[in-house]
């Protein structure tokens, strides 16, 4: 089954995705009157506006992706997903206001710091499987979310009013810099998807796959498949971390409502909107979930949440597959049979 | 019959579940290069005998030994990179996979790139050969891009077969290959384990319930009974053993059928 | 005897380390703060019981896992305290309330009805759908109109805490009365009987295929008819039962309040069961999103209604004596006094925090344990939990028990808030961290595991008393003055840590089973 | 003489998967049949077809003359079906008496039953207060078929009697088994041929979830071409 087809043609739909979303700001700039120079001279105003709501998607995004990784690609549902992205988070806005380091130092520490949290939750995963480990992550993530709530230290977390005020660099602050910004969450995204891509397709990744679908059988192939899961967790880890630390840098306040069990829910949500086990699902989710929830809350106003929370149960109900993974089933179905109708042709002579 | 090497030694293996002894005191031995069925009554402890040789099972006492080393305790991952290989009674298969993914994990396992996360895995050449050989030979070439929980049950189990063919074991174990497979392809596959085990002098150990096929194809029998070794011998001692007639036929077959 | 100790070796190490880590943190406390804290432990362990009871009896049975137990376990403080604070309110709410569940009831009568309808299954799902919602629309349209004595959240001296401060003093407001005004009383009853009987039908409709076969019993009548009684009754002598509740002794007033609450964790329930879970029982993902958002919904819902503040339940009077010889030093005198406080070892325990809750969560332990062991239903429950397919094959029907099940688990959390409602107050948020103590709990003594919930609860109930106490006497650290004192976040890191442990070591928990 | 159950033309599937694809057969009542064929070729899945376990998309399954497909199960049960499932499925954590207690339908079942089933299974009678995991796998055979027993069902489906017994506990279970057939007509599935045809009249074949052969026991004995090709040597 040699494929021989060239990066560009099997990745069409993300290059194409990038493409637009790359143009995306000069074009809603021209709505406005703006020409592209202003844009890039980050002046326009509608752009910049849709720059960061594309912004919010995309840190989104990257971290439905890595929810889709452990649960959708390897089988583990963990529900202590949000604490890696809520220490990247705190980190990057602690070490950057209390500690004042310096930025690249800053990236180094808590791509350390997923890394380390990675093999902290993988310290169970030899032994705990299915829905006690969900509750293992729930619990190791719940303390991590009281700390953060809890007013000993205030002065390093802001305790529930959240961390305000961190020192972003000039030169990606989303302030002045938005356009950058935009540009370097976008190119992450786009970046691990494509990792993520390549992952599923490399043995490690077929291996995570074969997890999924029967653990089992999984070892009696010869794996060991704790060193997979914790591989994924760890790829995982460092992708939400990264969602995380753009998060801290992009938003004014972190708030500790990202350590919290509704964030990894929110994931969870995107992933089975778009499609569990898809990854490009994740991207599609994660736009679906914002732009609905945004559209809603201005039109509606605070009660939107209810309404929000009603048509997620419904679609979930009634598109099981989501968005991505029914219209894959749609393809498999009529590729399958072509193939039973050659499959009786050949049989017949 | 030259003597032969032995390959798997089980010393007083035991196992109990509650109360109940489902293996009790088995020391086998195992030559190498031979096709070894065991057989006995469904509930004689034939399968949970096979789960302690493979190590999904851990025996309340007794040992296993493969080529002279211990194998309780071994992490059952380890089992087929020292050469060990089983399939299973009820199909165990990734049903979701298509059978070419089902067979290529079983053959990847024996590569050493399992962690390249960047390679593509269609470009893992040996891996494909090996993949695309197994595929052939089980007979499942028409159909190795379909999933293989559209399958049908026979060729179902040919897949597990082509699972364990394909990191090409030095032993078998087969428990129950043919289990409910339609009678006409029974005999395909029984010839086809018979070459895998002539041609590259392979240790099998079968699992069966079909007296006529095992009698036909083993080189040596070892009768169960109540989680018991009731007998052992070759086809010829064991059809004429008196006690097996009256234990496992329980005075009710007529052999000759 | 023999295999069964080796069997359990693992486990029965961990609880001796845990005891002796337990006793070690004792030896660092005076004899009274150890017994109080003790006493406290037992105290938390209970409430958090009654939850993860609650939770292990659905998962073992049901394979749900009820994410809105915490909610509910809230809901059942809120309710208790509103029939103990405000009785008006609740005789008000009590009529509407039943006569809907009448009209639900009936769902037998309208399975046999809709089993006769022959729909297009299309048409069939649309004219359901339109039902359903006609029924829910009239249902909004009567309530609203429907007059319900209730506080008023925007007005300090109308609030919950005004009436709870109020009755903590002693002095009963009663508020107004409401009468019917928008609506005739006839017309307000005929209009909710009917509107809950359509939307009710249309449900049946919609699940026609499962009641096919339903045979015709008059037992299936007397719940309705039952509780239709009470409705009218209810509204009726509105104002007579509001007056004699008002004038009731609290003692009795809270015995209601507690019996009410179980009742409305029982209702309540049935009828998530029924409604929300059944049709999700092959789909553990979207059960789990489906428990969770309605845990959220809850916390929305109480907040809109009760408002976000923390507010108090006071205790009945048995438990808040204080004139006399109190605090008690024997139980004549405790008896006969009410005394809120007693002392033991020189110290001054309270009555109903620490004695009373922890011999109430004995007595659940126990009469669950009999119910489990000694009851037909039991029995099917024992059964149900290793092999449900056989337990139907016996001509059970196992659905019912489910519902039974979830009911019953249901009740004994809202049983678990109003018990603890008067010891903690009462806050939205509440039940998120008693869930999280009872996840806990049943990690560590075995998720499915009725004796494994009671002995993880106790534990967690104990670990927390004793770090909560060690952060207000602190730990003298060894060869140096400092003294170490765990800050409150420690309290819920601590018992996490030991989940971490024990699932390590013991990947079931304490008493689960083994694979 | 009248058919207490007919089967006609079946479709199951168990979850997605389609097992049984076209089964048809009758069952004359006061009688035992057996359901013959290889391991997976669906006589399990067609038991509990009947019982309503395995969800029948098409086909009829008549139970005395009333059609039980689409029925829950625990109705199609009530109306006088016993299971003795093929793992014996005896509840671990009820003692002996409550795996029978269980059974009841109405109040007092057992109590009036009681010298029948001690009658057939003696040591049942022994061991009464036993949790059901402490019996041997004999004795949860006899605690099985006795469960089934305590109900007055017309009907009896039996999967797998003599698996994993020893000779000695066989006999006994057949000489059980015909026994109560006196009182309810009996469905049994049964790897071991020369059990059922010692025990039943009728038999049907199973294949590849389609029934291929039925009729009586004595001719199907008597025809070794048929019996090596759907069953292999027995």
């Amino acid at each position: 089954m040699k494929n021989n087809s060239s990066f560009l043609t099997k990745n069409r739909g993300i290059l194409i995705f990038f493409a637009v979303m790359l143009l995306a700001p000069f074009l809603i700039g021209l709505f406005e009157g703006s020409t592209p120079l202003m844009i890039w001279g980050n002046q326009g105003s509608l752009s910049k506006f849709i720059e960061g709501l594309g912004i919010e998607i995309f840190i989104l995004a990257l971290f439905a992706l890595s929810f889709d990784l452990l649960f959708g690609i390897t089988g583990l549902l963990s529900f202590g997903h949000a604490m890696f992205f809520a220490v990247a988070a705190y980190l990057t806005g602690i070490a950057l206001k209390t500690l004042t380091m310096p930025f690249w130092g800053v990236v180094l520490l808590v791509l350390l710091a997923a890394i380390v949290q990675a093999l902290l939750f993988s310290l169970v995963l030899p032994r705990v499987k299915g829905i006690t480990f969900t509750l293992v992550s729930l619990g190791l993530a719940s303390v991590f979310h009281i700390i953060v709530m809890s007013s000993d230290m205030i002065n390093l977390t802001g305790a529930d009013v959240g961390l305000q005020g961190v020192p972003v660099p000039a030169f990606i602050s989303p302030v002045i810099e938005r356009l950058r910004f935009y540009v370097i969450a976008l190119t992450l995204l786009v970046v691990t998807y494509l990792f993520y891509r390549r992952f599923v397709a490399s043995p490690t990744g077929r291996v995570c796959v074969a997890i999924r679908e029967n653990e089992d059988r999984a070892k009696m192939l010869g794996y060991n498949t704790t060193i997979f899961k914790i591989v994924a967790m760890i790829i995982s880890s460092l992708t939400a971390s990264t969602a995380g630390m753009l998060h801290a840098l992009y938003q004014p306040i972190i708030s500790p409502a990202v350590a919290d069990l509704a964030f990894t829910v929110t994931a969870l949500l995107i992933v089975l909107i778009g499609g569990v086990g898809t990854l490009s699902g994740a991207i599609v989710g994660a736009f679906a979930f914002r732009l609905l929830d945004f559209s809603l809350r201005r039109f509606i106003g605070e009660s939107a949440s209810f309404i929000t929370g009603a048509i997620y149960v419904i679609f979930v109900l009634f598109v099981p597959y989501g968005i991505v993974g029914t219209m894959r089933m749609r393809q498999l179905r009529t590729k399958q049979g072509w193939q039973q109708l050659l499959g009786m042709l050949k049989s017949k002579n | 019959m030259t003597v032969r090497e032995t390959i798997i030694e089980t010393q007083n293996l035991t196992k109990y579940f509650g109360a109940l002894a489902a293996v009790d005191d088995v020391s086998l031995k195992i030559e190498a290069g031979t096709l070894h069925a065991i057989i006995g009554p469904n509930g004689a402890g034939k399968t949970t005998f096979f789960n302690l040789l493979s190590g999904n099972l851990k025996p309340t006492s007794g040992k296993v030994f493969y080529k002279g080393t211990d194998l309780t305790g071994k992490p059952i991952h380890r089992m087929i990179h020292l050469g060990i290989g089983r399939s299973f009674q009820i199909t165990n298969i990734f049903p979701n996979l298509t059978v070419h993914e089902n067979i290529r994990l079983a053959s990847q396992a024996m590569e050493d790139n399992n962690f390249h996360f960047l390679m593509d895995t269609a470009k893992m050449d040996r891996c494909e050969e090996r993949t695309a050989e197994v595929i052939e030979r089980v007979g499942l070439k028409s159909q190795s891009l379909l999933p293989a929980r559209v399958l049908s049950h026979g060729d179902q189990r040919k897949l597990e077969l082509g699972m364990i063919l394909a990191p090409d074991p030095e032993v078998l174990l087969l428990d129950e290959p043919t289990a409910g497979m339609a009678t006409d392809q029974v005999p395909e596959l029984i010839a086809l384990i018979q070459e895998v085990q002539r041609s590259g002098t392979k240790t099998v150990i079968l699992v069966e319930h079909n007296m006529n096929v095992v009698m036909s194809v083993s080189d040596k029998i070892t009768v169960m009974h109540q989680g018991k070794v009731l007998a052992e011998g070759t086809s010829a001692d064991i059809a004429a053993n008196h006690e097996v007639q009256t234990a496992y036929l329980g005075g009710l077959y007529d052999l000759k059928l | 005897m023999k295999t069964n100790l080796r069997k359990n070796s693992k486990a029965i190490i961990i609880l001796v380390i845990i005891a002796a880590f337990l006793f070690v943190a004792a030896r660092g406390m005076s004899g009274r703060d150890v017994l109080i804290t003790v006493l406290r432990g037992f105290s938390t362990g209970s409430v958090t019981f009654l939850v993860a009871a609650g939770f292990s009896l659905i998962f073992g049975l049901l394979d749900v896992l009820n994410l809105a137990q915490g909610t509910l376990y809230m809901i059942g403080a809120y309710v208790g305290w509103t029939v103990y604070v405000r009785p008006d309110t609740f005789i008000d709410v009590l009529t509407p309330v039943l006569l809907i569940l009448a009209g639900f009831s009936l769902s037998a009568l309208w399975g046999r009805l809709a089993s006769r309808i022959q729909l297009a299954p299309k048409a069939r799902k649309i004219i359901s759908w339109l039902l359903i919602l006609a029924g829910f629309g009239l249902l909004a349209l009567v309530l609203t109109s429907y007059p319900i004595a209730i506080w008023n959240l925007n007005n300090y001296s109308e609030s919950p805490i005004t009436y709870s401060y109020m009755a903590d003093q002693g002095l009963r407001i009663i508020p107004a009365e409401v009468t019917f005004e928008k609506i005739s009383p006839f017309l307000a009853i005929l209009g909710l009987l009917v509107s809950s009987a359509i939307s009710a039908f249309g449900i049946a409709l919609l699940n026609r295929d499962e009641s096919k076969s339903q045979a015709i019993n008059w037992r299936r009548y007397l719940a309705p008819a039952i509780l239709l009684l009470i409705g009218v009754l209810a509204a009726v002598f509105n104002a007579q039962i509001t007056g004699w509740m008002f004038a009731m002794s609290t003692n009795w007033l809270f015995v209601i309040a507690i019996l009410i609450a179980i009742l409305s964790g029982v209702g309540l329930g049935s009828l998530m069961e029924t409604t929300l879970i059944r049709p999700l029982y092959n789909r553990p993902i979207y059960q789990l999103m489906l428990t969770l958002g309605l845990g959220t919904i809850g916390v929305q819902i109480v907040q809109a209604v009760w408002g976000r503040p923390e507010f108090v339940w006071p205790k009945p009077e048995f438990f808040t004596g204080t004139g006399g010889a109190c605090p008690a030093t024997n139980l004549a005198d405790l008896l006969e006094y009410n005394c809120s406080t007693v002392f033991l070892l020189g110290g001054r325990v309270r009555v109903y925090d620490e004695i009373f809750i922890p011999i109430v969560g004995i007595i659940v332990l126990i009469v669950v344990w009999i119910l489990l062991k000694r009851s037909r239903i039991g029995m099917i429950i024992r059964a149900g939990v290793q092999d449900r397919q056989m337990v139907e094959a016996l001509g059970i029907n196992v659905r019912r028990v489910f519902t039974l099940v979830f009911a019953l688990g249901v009740g004994l959390a809202t049983f678990g808030g109003a018990l603890a409602a008067p010891s903690t107050g009462l806050t939205p948020v509440m039940g998120e961290r008693l869930l999280l103590s009872a996840l806990i709990a049943l990690a560590i003594g075995g998720l499915t595991s009725f004796p494994g919930a009671a002995l993880g609860s106790l534990l967690v109930g104990l670990i927390q008393q004793f770090m909560i106490k060690y952060g207000q006497i602190g730990i003298p650290l060894p060869f140096t003055d400092a003294v170490f004192k765990p800050s409150p976040p420690l309290v819920p890191a601590s018992t996490v840590l030991l989940m971490v442990i024990v699932l390590l070591i013991l990947p079931g928990g304490l008493l689960g089973s083994k694979e | 003489m009248s058919n207490i159950l007919e089967v006609k033309n079946i479709h199951s599937f168990i979850n997605q998967f389609h097992i049984l694809q076209d089964v048809d057969f009758v069952v004359p009542k006061g009688s035992i049949t057996a359901l013959l064929g290889r391991n997976g070729a669906g006589k399990t899945t067609t038991l509990k077809s009947i019982l309503g376990l395995a969800s029948v998309r098409e086909g009829k399954v008549i139970f005395e003359g009333r059609e039980v497909q689409g029925m829950p199960p625990f109705e199609i049960a009530a109306l006088g079906i016993g299971f003795v499932p093929e793992h014996r499925a005896i509840f671990r954590d009820l003692s002996v008496e409550e795996n029978l207690k269980i059974a009841e339908r109405n109040k007092g079942d057992l109590d009036r039953k009681r010298t029948f089933i001690f009658d057939l299974f003696p040591d049942l009678k022994k061991f009464l207060n036993l949790r059901g995991t402490e019996l041997s796998g004999g004795q949860q055979q006899m605690l099985a078929i006795a469960r089934a027993l305590v109900a007055d069902n017309s009907l009896l489906l039996i999967d797998e009697p003599s698996e994993g017994l020893a000779p000695v506990i066989i006999e006994h279970m057949i000489d059980a088994i015909r026994q109560l057939s006196e009182q309810s007509t009996v469905v049994l599935v049964e790897q071991n041929f020369l059990v059922a045809s010692k025990l039943a009249k009728y038999f049907v074949i199973i294949e590849e979830g389609k029934s291929v052969a039925s009729g009586l026991m004595k001719d199907l004995e008597a025809d070794k071409a048929m019996i090596h090709r759907y069953l292999g040597a027995a």
